[in-house]
């Protein structure tokens, strides 16, 4: 019950952030908008107790990647976001898609039965996780290394200015 | 046990969260308030401001968050590897040293092209 | 565990579907890379809720959220780049504008 | 007596009264979250007069010694001043992101305090995932920086702000490193079992003793992530006035000052939990309130050399800086993590007895802290023979 209520609550507001995130037309706040739906996720993953992922969601995405949006925001001077029209001509057409696809979705979601099961989480499963990484998905996890490093050199190609 | 402690955490949270607002709050009701013109403009050093505030930067410090966003990965991917280093054998320890390097390579370019140089 | 699975799943549906609404009809590039997070971050959800009601034994769930996180950064990495690298020719990052195959 | 016993007993002398179980903890955890509170707001009186008295009497000056004995009580004049005085907002600023940083400031220190283990058990919340938790709120740290820099809308504010974000996320990655090493030794995240892998006769089971040259990275990174001399350029008055606060006043300004004085300490816990053994020490076992003694003055030690440091060094240069991190400090890191690892495993596999591991590990920092300052020295003399005189200028250092 005190579950429920707690979902509830931390589901309402990080929707509202998220709706804050697409309103805002000045960037910077839709940007701090985005930090909030971040921290209400977190909390979202420990109430799954999944509590290496809800610090892991807090450290990479609102250490990591909102702050790279809001330096990429400062570098492209669009701050004030007060430019005519923050959307483009057909958003009405993607309001109704969008709208039309969640309702979809939300009914056929409710129809849905899954198994549940009801066992508890592993005690050491921060070590799982880590064994998982060296031993069935080595491959993914060596890949993700390349991804991160073609990630870095071709940002660095892109961001740099070449005339300095 | 899991909701024990973060239950704390999640009450701290909202002590700590709005402790400081009410302080603020507080002091709003007992502190003068005399604004004028002068004192609410920008302070910069005295001289009169030039321009809007929100100028536009250079890209340095987008390779410096750039490099910080690989390499903060790279410690949440090395984490549960630390933990469960001694259920793993001396495979996976090379596993995860070709991880390290490969991103020790990412770092020497950066180096090479100049990306680690505050100008 | 009090809270049905399904609520976790229409929660990362209308996350998704806000996300999707961004990028859709956003302007400005930067908005359009906020809803493509939203938009994996609602993915994640369904990742963390299915692990953790149908195999919360096998931690294949939570591994694959860590693959995401990498794969969102190195999108936004980039991503950001190549705004900022359309932004110094074109000295715009409205996607309706940038509409040549060329900078 | 023990401290755990005492929560015990609240615990039970509350469901003695006959309030439900739900309540027993909720009240609980109210308790503790003002203690907690209470202690973080308490210490920062106490450090913010320690290091002034601390800096006066190194540079040679008395230091507050005007209000009560010693100037003891100038921290609490100080706040009752701060708390009556006029508040400026910019009529320029951004108003909600503009008040909202201060709050977030201390909220992300505050949070960092729940973790921290006092003693054996005593502990906010004993979670496991501890090391990343800190590391988590800290990253929270960053974005109220980010958010009063903007917010303020003036250019140094703007600049200090997005400069002192820089380096703490320079510096986050050698912290972040070294901060794996200690977990890799234990094999948890968990801070209170971190700090009591540490046990042994009279403190030698602590990792400062096996991963000394860990332990100075650590201590070089944490100088700057508190954003503390030689690397406090958010300070610097002569390049940006004063940073990414320069338009907060009064209560607001006093926030950001509380939350930069106790994330100093916060940094001290944490080496004193990762590096010096937390509580332990002789005889904890016996008298586990003991822990908290040690715990305590580990940590104000530490907090002195912060202090020490700041007293006595000048300022680097931004650039300087900044190579310094990524150039020497993350390589350094790097090693020493590939390094233990692959010393630990080898003692593992051949079974070899305990000591030979750690004296291995020992000759290793110290091959590698020596390789590293051969390394700097080399570089720093082919600098000064040539005309540029720019540290850690462009090009690899040619080995």
């Amino acid at each position: 019950m005190v579950g429920q209520i707690l979902f509830i609550i931390v589901a309402a507001i990080t929707l509202l952030m998220a709706l804050g995130t697409v309103v805002a037309r000045n960037l910077f706040h839709a940007a701090l908008f985005l930090v909030g739906v971040f921290f209400g996720i977190a909390v979202l993953f420990i109430m799954l107790e999944a509590e290496f992922l809800g610090a892991a969601q807090i450290i990479i995405y609102i250490g990591a990647i909102a702050t790279l949006i809001v330096f990429a925001i400062m570098l492209s001077k669009n701050v004030m976001g007060k430019e005519a029209g923050a959307y483009n001509r057909q958003w009405y057409l993607a309001m109704g898609g969008v709208v039309f696809f969640f309702l979809l979705m939300g009914w056929l979601l409710i129809q849905m039965p899954f198994a549940q099961v009801s066992a508890e989480v592993p005690a050491d499963a921060i070590s799982q996780i880590g064994q998982g990484f060296v031993g069935h998905f080595v491959v993914p996890f060596e890949v993700a290394s390349v991804l991160l490093l073609v990630a870095l050199v071709g940002a660095i190609m892109l961001a740099r200015e070449r005339n300095s | 046990m899991l909701t024990q402690q973060y239950g704390l955490i999640g009450v701290f949270a909202v002590i700590a969260f709005i402790f400081p607002i009410v302080t603020l709050a507080f002091t709003w009701l007992i502190r003068p308030k005399r604004p004028n013109p002068l004192k609410n403009s920008t302070y910069e050093c005295g001289i009169e401001t030039v321009g809007d505030a929100w100028v536009q930067f250079r890209a340095q410090y987008y390779l410096f968050a750039l490099i910080f966003v690989v390499f903060d990965l790279e410690a949440i991917f090395l984490f549960p590897f630390a933990v469960a280093f001694n259920k793993v054998g001396w495979f996976a320890l090379f596993e995860a040293i070709i991880f390290v390097l490969m991103l020790f390579v990412g770092l020497i370019y950066a180096w090479k092209k100049n990306a680690l140089e505050w100008q | 565990m009090t809270v049905p699975l399904t609520w976790y799943l229409i929660f990362a549906t209308a996350l998704f579907s806000i996300g999707f609404f961004a990028v859709l009809a956003r302007r400005n590039a930067i908005a359009v890379l906020m809803g493509v997070e939203l938009m994996l971050n609602a993915v994640n959800v369904n990742l963390v809720a299915f692990w953790r009601y149908l195999t919360p034994e096998d931690l294949s769930g939570q591994i694959f959220v860590v693959f995401v996180f990498a794969v969102a950064a190195a999108e936004a990495a980039v991503g950001l780049a190549l705004m900022i690298s359309i932004y110094r020719t074109r000295k715009t990052i409205n996607v309706d504008e940038i509409n040549e195959l060329r900078l | 007596m023990d401290l755990r016993a005492i929560g015990e007993s609240f615990i039970a002398w509350l469901q003695g009264l006959g309030i439900p179980d739900g309540w027993v903890l909720f009240i609980n955890w109210l308790v503790g979250s003002v203690l907690i509170l209470g202690l973080a707001l308490t210490l920062a009186l106490a450090l913010i007069w320690l290091e002034r008295k601390l800096a006066g009497r190194i540079q040679d000056r008395l230091g507050p010694n005007r209000v009560g004995p010693y100037g003891l009580i100038q921290p609490i004049a100080d706040a009752l001043k701060l708390l009556t005085k006029e508040d400026i907002t910019p009529a320029e600023a951004d108003r909600i992101t503009y008040n909202l940083a201060p709050i977030i400031a201390v909220f992300h220190v505050l949070m960092l305090f729940a973790v921290i283990p006092f003693a054996d058990q005593v502990v906010g919340a004993n979670i496991n995932v501890g090391v990343l938790y800190l590391m988590a709120f800290g990253a929270l740290g960053t974005m109220a920086m980010l958010m009063a820099g903007w917010a303020s809308r003036n250019k140094y504010a703007l600049l200090g702000g997005f400069r002192v974000v820089a380096q703490l996320l320079s510096y986050e990655i050698p912290i972040a490193l070294v901060m794996m090493i200690p977990v890799l030794l234990v094999g948890s995240l968990n801070l209170n079992d971190i700090a009591s892998g540490q046990g042994g006769l009279f403190g030698l089971g602590w990792f400062v003793w096996i991963m000394p040259a860990a332990f100075l990275l650590y201590f070089i990174a944490a100088l700057a992530e508190g954003e503390r001399a030689p690397f406090d350029l958010l300070e610097a008055e002569s390049e940006i006035v004063a940073g990414y606060n320069i338009e907060y006043s009064a209560m607001k300004f006093a926030w950001f000052y509380l939350a930069f004085f106790l994330n100093t300490w916060i940094l001290s816990a944490i080496a004193t939990t990762l590096f010096l053994g937390g509580w332990q020490g002789p005889f904890v076992d016996k008298i586990p309130a003991l822990g908290v003694v040690y715990f305590f003055a580990k940590t104000f030690f530490m907090f002195f050399l912060f202090a020490w440091v700041r007293a006595t060094f000048p300022r680097l240069r931004i650039d300087q800086m900044m190579a310094f991190c990524w150039k020497v400090l993350v390589p350094m890191g790097l090693a020493l993590l590939l390094g233990a690892a692959i010393i630990v495993k080898m003692g593992a596999e051949m079974s070899w007895p305990g000591y030979m591991t750690n004296v291995l590990l020992l000759v290793m920092n110290i091959v590698v802290l020596l390789v590293m300052l051969s390394l700097l020295g080399r570089y720093t003399r082919t600098l000064s023979e040539t005309k540029n005189k720019r540290l850690f200028a462009p090009e690899l250092p040619r080995l």
